[in-house]
């Protein structure tokens, strides 16, 4: 479980748990598949989760960054703006490759 | 019921599969069935040896969208085609050359429904469907990319509604 | 001997057809298998009520022409496709309904030659090598003719010699 | 075994024994699917043998003259005026219909 403050906002409404999923490279990248973060703040989105992720996982981050890799709440596609509530899981999702 | 959707580490029997969809109706004429097996070269990774034997695969999965997901492309197909029955069965875990990943399997009327409808499962199973592929051969191992040509068969069907 | 085929009043299996292509070559990743079945009912004979349901088909050919034939098929599908193996089985006599008439299958390395190919080999077999079908139902027996939608599918091999 | 003579040609070469097979609804037609015929001279051809079936077997040989009907000598497409020879297997086959 790991703090996460986005930026110096001030937090508005009730702090809430993230689930954040990283799939194919990205959880390599990541050091693990899943992994829970504690939202101080209510404007949380899959960007500023990305952004705060830099600070530790550049390289991750980056590959973040790349067109193709998608991000999804509660297994739906969203923007990268999309606003984030208390229980959502956010997964990041590269290229797939089944089949 | 007659689609069947699973992701599974357990292997599937193609003859058991096909008899479900030859005996879903009396009008089903035809059956088309598409496996997808681990070959043992993997030419499109760039870290790795084209010509190095592969060892294994590794599939994971999105459990829950991914099922969610294979449903969709099979509502997508019936929007196009009159289908009988469909199966889709996609393997995930660690699999070995000649080992099968994917089964699609189509009962129709006529071969050319059944023939376009597994097509196009495929093509879609492939570049939509939440799998991740990780190849380990010559000591390395990778992710793969999505093929351009897989985005390209994807393309085509956009362009063509006719059945 | 990577190729089969077959002219036979005896059924066969898809299991064992599958195993034999599956088994070609270690490169073998995509195998494609087309069943044909008899159905309950045939809209295209003339003389008899498309909703009678059907009694049987009786399934005749010319010996020796159709293996030929078959055999040249096959090889016209490999000047546009790599294709490790080719298996075609078609029963003849008397047939009932849900009982399998026709096989297809196909490995390759990839999922686009297998389709496209056991798609040519059927369109082929359908309006080129010498099979004659007669249904019996509702009190008649009629000998079936060629569908247009069959010489369509064919023609439409013609125009495009991509893979 | 039926002699067969073509019209009021004169003979020439050795007759010879040429081997008639009718196919999917021409063998219903013809009574029989495969039925061995005495060519009595040398210049027989589909079409003379499809000209002789009229006399005796009207629905047949109009049959015959459908434009999808074709023909084959010893397994091969050939012309209706493809010369035969002693030993010639002529088969006359319907539209396929089969897989």
């Amino acid at each position: 479980m790991v703090n996460l403050a986005f930026g110096k906002q001030t937090t508005q409404g009730l702090p809430g748990v993230i689930d954040l999923l990283f799939f194919g490279r990205l959880g390599d990248l990541a050091g693990e598949v899943d992994r829970s973060v504690s939202c101080i703040e209510s404007r949380a989105t899959p960007l500023a989760i990305r952004e705060w992720l830099a600070l530790d996982h550049q390289s991750l981050a980056k590959e973040l960054c790349e067109p193709q890799v998608l991000v999804s709440v509660n297994k739906m596609i969203v923007k990268w703006d999309q606003p984030l509530f208390d229980g959502d899981e956010v997964a990041f999702l590269p290229p797939v490759t089944g089949g | 019921m007659t689609d069947l959707v699973c992701v599974q580490t357990d292997d599937f029997d193609l003859a058991g599969e096909y008899r479900r969809l030859r005996d879903i109706s009396s009008r089903v004429g035809a059956v088309v069935t598409f496996c997808g097996l681990v070959r043992d070269f993997e030419s499109s990774a760039s870290d790795i040896d084209p010509d190095a034997p592969i060892n294994n695969l590794t599939l994971q999965h999105y459990p829950g969208m991914t099922e969610a997901l294979l449903a969709d492309i099979i509502a997508q197909a019936k929007t196009r085609w009159t289908l009988y029955g469909v199966t889709v069965i996609h393997r995930i875990g660690t699999l070995a050359p000649n080992d099968q990943i994917v089964f699609v399997g189509v009962a129709t009327e006529h071969r050319k429904q059944a023939f376009d409808a597994a097509q196009f499962l495929m093509d879609y199973l492939k570049t939509q469907a939440t799998f991740w592929k990780k190849v380990t051969a010559d000591g390395k191992e990778q992710w793969l990319d999505t093929k351009g040509s897989d985005n390209d068969a994807v393309a085509e069907w956009g362009k063509s509604r006719d059945d």
